[in-house]
C-alpha cells in the first residue's frame, strides 16, 4: 500500500528525521491560506499514489499565498497516470546546498532490508545509478534492529567528505531504517535529503511504501489508507479479500490464484481478446467472494463476458458454483458466463451449475478462453 | 525416488484442529500421506480421526517421530508455529499460510536456517511427490509418477502446468510450490540443486512469474550446471506493470524482473519456454527426445 | 538497583500482565483510608528493598479499615534487615486457587536470558528447587524478542496440566520476558502467581531488580530510585561516582578498584582489623571523587583511622594526593591516614604527599594494613 | 611465546582522541606497542602523535593491517563499536569501557562471536604480554617477561598480584584481566585453554572474586585437563552478602557463588590458594618446584 508524501513525513518526522512543517490542502483557497501561514515562497505538491509528479506539473513553487492558490488551481485539474489530484501539501520553500539520495528497501534475493545512499540525490537518481553504479552505496541491515551506528557512519562516509556533516547523514540513516522496520515497510525513501544552508538535513520529499501483509494485521497502518486513492471497485474487492486491478478489454476474468490469473490474461491476448480486469479470488473462497466479484465485474460497463477459470485446491469448486448461482439469484445478470472447473470438489461444483443452467462450460483453460475471446467478438457460442 | 518427501515421510499438522487444517489433513491422509501427529496450543490429548493432537510441536516429535510439518495456521501466528517446529528439530517445514508480513518473514528464515531447517514457502501450495506423500492444498488426483520435476513461484498455475503434463503422460518425480511472497525459504536454485542430483528426474519445469530476478538466477544456474532438459514458463506477459517501488525499487532491479526479460533469460540459457499452457508438454517430450 | 514491589507492579502492569489494584501510604492513617477505598479484606505490605518480609511480620491480611490501620502501625514501627519501613502497600485480598512460580533472570554462565517456572509457588520455592529441582523448568530466551510464544507455551504445559489455562499462563511469560528486556533487569519475578477461582492469572508480588549500568543510562529507570532506600552516604558516593557500602568496623578503606578493595579488606581482617566499609573510588579518579570519599568516611563516627590502598591504572596516584591534600586543606580531619600508592604516577603522588606531610606511608598492601590495624588498635606508628 | 598478543600484533585504538583513549595510547606505545592507528568518527584525517586517525575501523584495517583493536570509548557507544570491530574483521577486541549494559553486552556478543571475534572485557584493564605487546591501561612497569600466565576477573588486585610475583623474580607470558562485569566475552576457561597449549606459560595464576561460578568451573577444568602447576586467590571472603537476586537468583547458584565456596573447589582441585597476596610468589615457587 502506497501513502502520500505529507503522511511519510510525519511518520519520518517522529522518528526524528527533520521534516518541513507543511499542510495539507484540498482547495486553491485552503492552499492560499496555508502559504499565507507558512509566510514566504512555498512549494505546492499534488498528493497522489504515483512517481513522477514533478514532470507532470504537479510540483510548483509559488512566491507568496496568491501564486500559491493560482498554482493549486491548475494543479488540482491534474490527474497524474491516472490518479487525479485531491490533495495538496503546501511547504515552505528552502535554500538548498546539496542534494543526497537515501533509501531503504526489503531485498527479496538477499532475504534482508537494504539500505541505499548517494551522493548525488535528486530527480535522476535512476540514471545515476544505470550509468555510475559506483555512486550508489548499499549496505544490508539486521531487521531487527536496523542499520547499526557504525554501518550508517560507513556509507555516510563515502557520501559526504565533510566528517561532521557525514555524521548527520549517518544519524539520519538510523533513523530511516528505523522507521522502515517500524512501519513493517518495503520502501522508505527520501529524495532528494537535502544539506540546508545552515548545516542541518531535511526530507524534501518522502516516500513510503507499506507491505499490505502488514497493514492487514495493524489498525494503525490501515488508517493511513486514503479512501480517494484508488476507485470504488478496489474497496469493495478488499472488503472481499479480491485482489482486483481494473483494465481497458471486455473480457472480465475470475480466476483463483494470482499466477493464474495472470496466465489466464496471457492466454486471452493470445488468441486476440482484451481482459477487462485481473482478479484474484484467493485462496479459500466462498460462494460470498465469488458474488462480489461478479457484482464488481458486472458494474464495468466495457465487460462483455465473464470467464472464471478455477483450479480448485484450497478453493473449492462447489464453492465457486454456489456464488455463480446466488449471484444469479440476487441480480440478473445479461453477460454470458464462461466456466472452467477443475479440482477440488470439482463433480459437485459442476452439477451445482448445470442444475442451474447458467453457464456456458469448457473443459480446459484454452477452451475457457478461446470461447469467450468468441463471445466477446459477437461470435455465437455453444456452450 | 523423488525429492524432499516420499513414502517415508512422518507429517506433523500445525493447525490441525482449524477449518483448513483438518480439511487438507483428510486430504493428506486419503493421497497416503503419513500424518503422524497434529498440534494445537492447548488441545493437547484430542484426537482426530486417529490422528493424535499435541500441545507442542516437541511434543509431538518426541512421541511420533515426525520429520516434517505443515503450517495451517493463520498468518500473526504462522512465524511462532515455524520458529517451534524448527526449535524441535523438524528438517522439513511447510508453510501454507498466506499473509505473513515479508520482514517478519526475512526474521524468521534468518532465525531457523542455521538450525538446519528447509522452510518451503510460506503462501506455498505445498509439494507432492506423486503416489509416495503429499504435504499441502494441492488436488492430488491430478498429478501421476514419474520423472518430470516441477517448480513453481505459483500455486493454482501449477496445478494447471501438472495437470497439462499428466495428460501427456508425464508423470512428476515431486513437484514444489516454492511460494509466492517476497521472501520465501527454499528457492528456484534450491530445488534446482536437488533435481539435478535426483537420479529419477529426467526433465524439469520451471514456472515462473513477473518480479525479482530469482528466474534470471535459474536460468543462469541451468544453464551452467544442469544436463536435464528444462522447460519454462512465465506468467504476467500482459500484466499491467505493477506499481513502481519508488527509485529504490529501480536501482536494485536494474530492468530485471519484466516477463520479457525472464523470458529472454531463460531461453538465452538454451531453455524452451512455453507460450501458453497447452505447450508445456509437447515441450518436455520434444526436450526428453533430443536429450 | 532494587525498586518496591509496587513500582514493580506498575512496570508489569504496563506490560499487560494483571496485578491488583493498590495503594501506596505512609502512614496508618492512609492506609485505613485505602482500605476503605478497596473495600473487602485488605492485605498490607512493607515497602522495602529486602526479601523475607512476610516472615519478618511486615505482611498482613486485614478484615477491613479500622484492622487496615491497626496492621499498618505495626508494621510502620518495624525495622526488617536493616531496613525502616516507611512505605506500605494496601491491596484487595483474593481467592487463590493455586500458587506458581515465574522469574526472569540473566543467566551469567550462558550469557542469555533465563525463565524459569514451576508449578509450586509460594515462599518455600528455594527449598523446592534444593530438594526437587525437576519440578523446577528453565528455558533460555532471547535478548532481543523476550521468550518466543512457542517456547513460553512449552513452560507452561509442564507446570499446568489443563490446556486452556497453560495458555493462559504462556500468555504472561511472554508479557513477564518482555517486562524484564524493557526494563534492561537483571530480576523479574512473580511469586506467587495466582490463578484465581475464576481462572484468571494474578501477579500477587512482583519483585525487579534493575542493572544499575543501565540506570545510568535511562532517565525513566532513574526517576524509580527510592530516595529513602538507603542512607544519606551512599547517594553523596552514587553522585560521585564511588560504589560505597558502610559496614561496623573501624577502619575506613579508599581502594581503587572492586577486586582489589575486597582483598584488602580481607587483608584487614587477617590481621585481626575490622573494616568499616567497602569503598571503591573507580577507574578514572580525580582529586575531587578522593575528597568526597574522605567526607563519607569522616563522618561515619565509628572510623579510627582511614586507609588508602591505591594501585594506579586508569586511576593515577598524583590525583589521589592531590585528593587528600585537597580534603585536608577544606575541613580538619583529626584521624591518621595510611597511604598505600604505587602504579601509574606513583612519584608524583608521592611527592605531593611528603610535601604536604599529611599522611603514614606504606610501602605494601601488606604493610599498610598491617600500620593501619595497629592505629585502630590504638598502637604508636611511624610514618 | 605468550597467548593472544606479541610484538606482532598491530594495534587500532577506537576513541583515539578522547580523554582515556589519548593518554593510554601514549602509554602503550612507550610500552612498546605496535598502535597502528586509531578511530573516532567524524575525526578522520588527523594525526596524533604520529597514529593516523580514521573514521571507520573497516578503514583502518584497510590501510593499517590492524588485528587488535582495544576500546576506550564511553558506555553508551561502547557496544556499537565493538560490533564495529567484529564487522571489520579485528581478531581480538579489548574493550576497556565500563558501564555496559549486561544484556546489551549478551547480545553484542551473540552477535560477534560468530564472527570469529574474541572480546576481552568490558570493563576489562586489557592484557600484556610483557616486553612484547600491551593492550589496557595496566601500569608497564610492574611487569616483568616470563613463564608465569595470569588470568584475573579484577583490575588493581591483578597489577598487585603481578607486582608480588615479579618481586620474587617470577615473570610474566602474558597478563589478562577478563573483566569483572556479569556478562564478559572470554572467560577464565578460554584463557586456561590458551595457557594450557602455550609452551612457554609453566605455570598459571588464578585471580577470582566472589560470585557468579566461573572460578569452580575453572577448578574442574584444571584438575581435568592442566598439567601446569596453578595457584590461586579468591577476593571477597570477609565481603558483606551481596544484595539477594529474589529467589531466582538463589534457585540458578544452588549455593555457589561464595568465597569460601570457591576456595574450596579451588583445593579440593589440587590448587594452592593463597590466603593473602604476599603468599601468591612464595606458592607458585613451590608448585614450580614441585612440578
Amino acid at each position: 500500500m502506497n501513502v502520500h508524501e505529507y503522511q511519510a513525513k510525519e511518520i519520518f518526522g517522529r522518528h526524528g528525521i527533520h521534516v518541513l512543517e507543511g499542510r495539507v490542502v484540498r482547495t486553491a483557497a485552503e492552499a492560499r491560506q496555508a502559504a499565507a501561514a507558512l509566510g514566504g515562497p512555498v512549494v505546492v505538491k499534488a498528493q497522489v499514489h504515483t512517481g513522477g509528479r514533478g514532470k507532470a506539473g504537479g510540483i510548483k513553487l509559488a512566491s507568496g499565498p496568491e501564486e500559491a492558490e493560482a498554482k493549486a488551481t491548475d494543479i488540482l485539474k491534474l490527474s497524474i497516470k491516472g490518479f487525479p489530484v485531491r490533495k495538496l501539501l503546501v511547504t515552505p520553500a528552502v535554500e538548498i546546498e546539496h542534494e543526497y539520495y537515501v533509501g531503504a528497501i526489503l531485498d527479496r534475493e538477499d532475504g534482508l532490508p537494504l539500505m541505499m545512499v548517494s551522493g548525488e540525490g535528486g530527480i535522476d537518481i535512476e540514471e545515476v545509478a544505470a550509468k555510475t553504479p559506483e555512486k550508489i552505496h548499499k549496505l544490508h541491515f539486521d531487521p531487527d534492529h536496523g542499520l547499526r551506528a557504525f554501518q550508517a557512519r560507513e556509507l555516510a562516509h563515502k557520501i559526504e567528505p565533510n566528517g561532521r556533516q557525514a555524521l548527520g547523514i549517518a544519524t539520519l540513516l538510523v533513523k530511516l531504517s528505523k522507521a522502515f522496520l517500524a512501519a513493517g515497510a518495503s520502501l522508505a525513501e527520501i529524495n532528494p535529503l537535502v544539506r540546508c544552508a545552515d548545516g542541518t538535513f531535511l526530507a524534501l520529499d518522502a516516500k513510503l511504501n507499506l507491505d499490505d501483509s502488514e497493514v492487514a494485521l495493524r489498525k494503525d497502518l490501515e488508517a493511513l489508507r486514503d479512501p480517494d486513492g484508488s476507485g470504488g471497485h478496489t474497496d469493495k474487492a478488499r472488503e472481499f479479500g479480491l485482489s482486483y486491478i481494473p483494465l481497458e478489454g471486455d473480457i472480465g476474468c475470475v480466476v483463483n490464484g494470482a499466477g493464474l490469473a495472470m496466465a489466464t490474461m496471457d492466454l486471452v491476448k493470445h488468441f486476440g481478446g482484451d481482459p477487462a480486469n485481473f482478479l484474484d479470488i484467493g485462496g479459500s473462497s466462498s460462494p460470498a467472494k465469488v458474488v462480489a466479484a461478479l457484482e464488481i465485474l458486472t458494474a464495468d460497463k466495457h465487460v462483455r463476458v465473464i470467464l472464471f477459470n478455477i483450479f480448485g485446491g484450497i478453493t473449492r469448486c462447489d464453492h465457486v458454483a454456489e456464488g455463480i448461482v446466488a449471484a444469479l439469484e440476487q441480480t440478473h445478470i445479461e453477460l454470458p458466463i464462461v466456466v472452467r472447473l477443475t479440482g477440488t470438489n470439482e463433480g459437485r461444483g459442476r452439477e451445482i451449475l448445470e442444475e442451474s443452467g447458467a453457464a456456458i462450460f469448457a473443459g480446459t483453460m484454452e477452451e475457457a478462453v478461446q470461447k469467450a475471446v468468441a463471445l466477446a467478438a459477437g461470435t455465437e457460442v455453444k456452450g | 525416488m523423488s525429492i524432499l518427501i516420499d513414502e517415508n515421510t512422518k507429517v506433523v499438522v500445525q493447525g490441525i484442529t482449524g477449518h483448513d487444517g483438518s480439511f487438507h489433513t483428510r486430504g493428506m491422509r486419503e493421497y497416503g500421506t503419513q500424518v503422524v501427529a497434529g498440534v494445537t496450543p492447548g488441545k493437547g490429548g484430542l484426537d482426530l480421526e486417529g490422528v493424535p493432537v499435541f500441545n507442542t510441536v516437541a511434543e509431538a516429535v518426541r512421541e511420533t517421530g515426525a520429520n516434517a510439518s505443515v503450517i495451517y495456521v493463520r498468518a500473526p501466528f504462522a512465524p511462532d508455529a515455524i520458529r517451534e517446529a524448527a526449535h524441535a528439530g523438524i528438517e522439513l517445514v511447510v508453510a501454507i499460510s498466506e499473509g505473513i508480513p515479508a520482514l517478519e518473514m526475512a526474521r524468521v528464515l534468518r532465525e531457523v536456517t542455521p538450525l538446519g531447517t528447509r522452510v518451503v514457502g510460506p503462501n506455498s501450495p505445498g509439494l507432492i511427490s506423486p503416489g509416495k506423500c503429499k504435504i499441502g492444498i494441492m488436488p492430488g488426483a491430478i498429478h501421476a509418477p514419474g520423472k518430470i520435476g516441477v517448480v513453481s513461484r505459483s500455486g493454482t498455475l501449477t496445478y494447471e502446468m501438472v495437470w497439462q503434463l499428466s495428460q501427456h503422460g508425464l508423470g512428476q518425480s515431486t513437484c514444489i510450490g516454492i511460494g509466492g511472497d517476497p521472501i520465501i525459504g527454499t528457492c528456484f536454485l534450491d530445488v534446482l540443486r536437488l533435481f539435478k542430483d535426483d537420479p529419477d528426474t529426467e526433465g524439469v519445469v520451471l514456472i515462473g512469474e513477473i518480479g525479482g530476478s530469482a528466474e534470471e538466477e535459474a536460468a543462469a544456474y541451468i544453464s551452467q550446471e544442469m544436463r536435464k532438459p528444462a522447460i519454462g514458463f512465465i506468467a504476467g506477459r500482459t500484466a499491467p506493470p505493477g506499481k513502481r517501488m519508488g527509485h529504490a525499487g529501480a536501482i536494485i532491479s536494474q530492468g530485471r524482473g519484466t516477463a520479457d526479460e525472464k523470458v529472454r533469460a531463460l531461453e538465452a540459457a538454451g531453455i524452451a519456454v512455453a507460450r501458453v499452457p497447452a505447450e508445456v508438454g509437447p515441450l518436455m517430450k520434444q526436450a526428453l527426445g533430443a536429450a
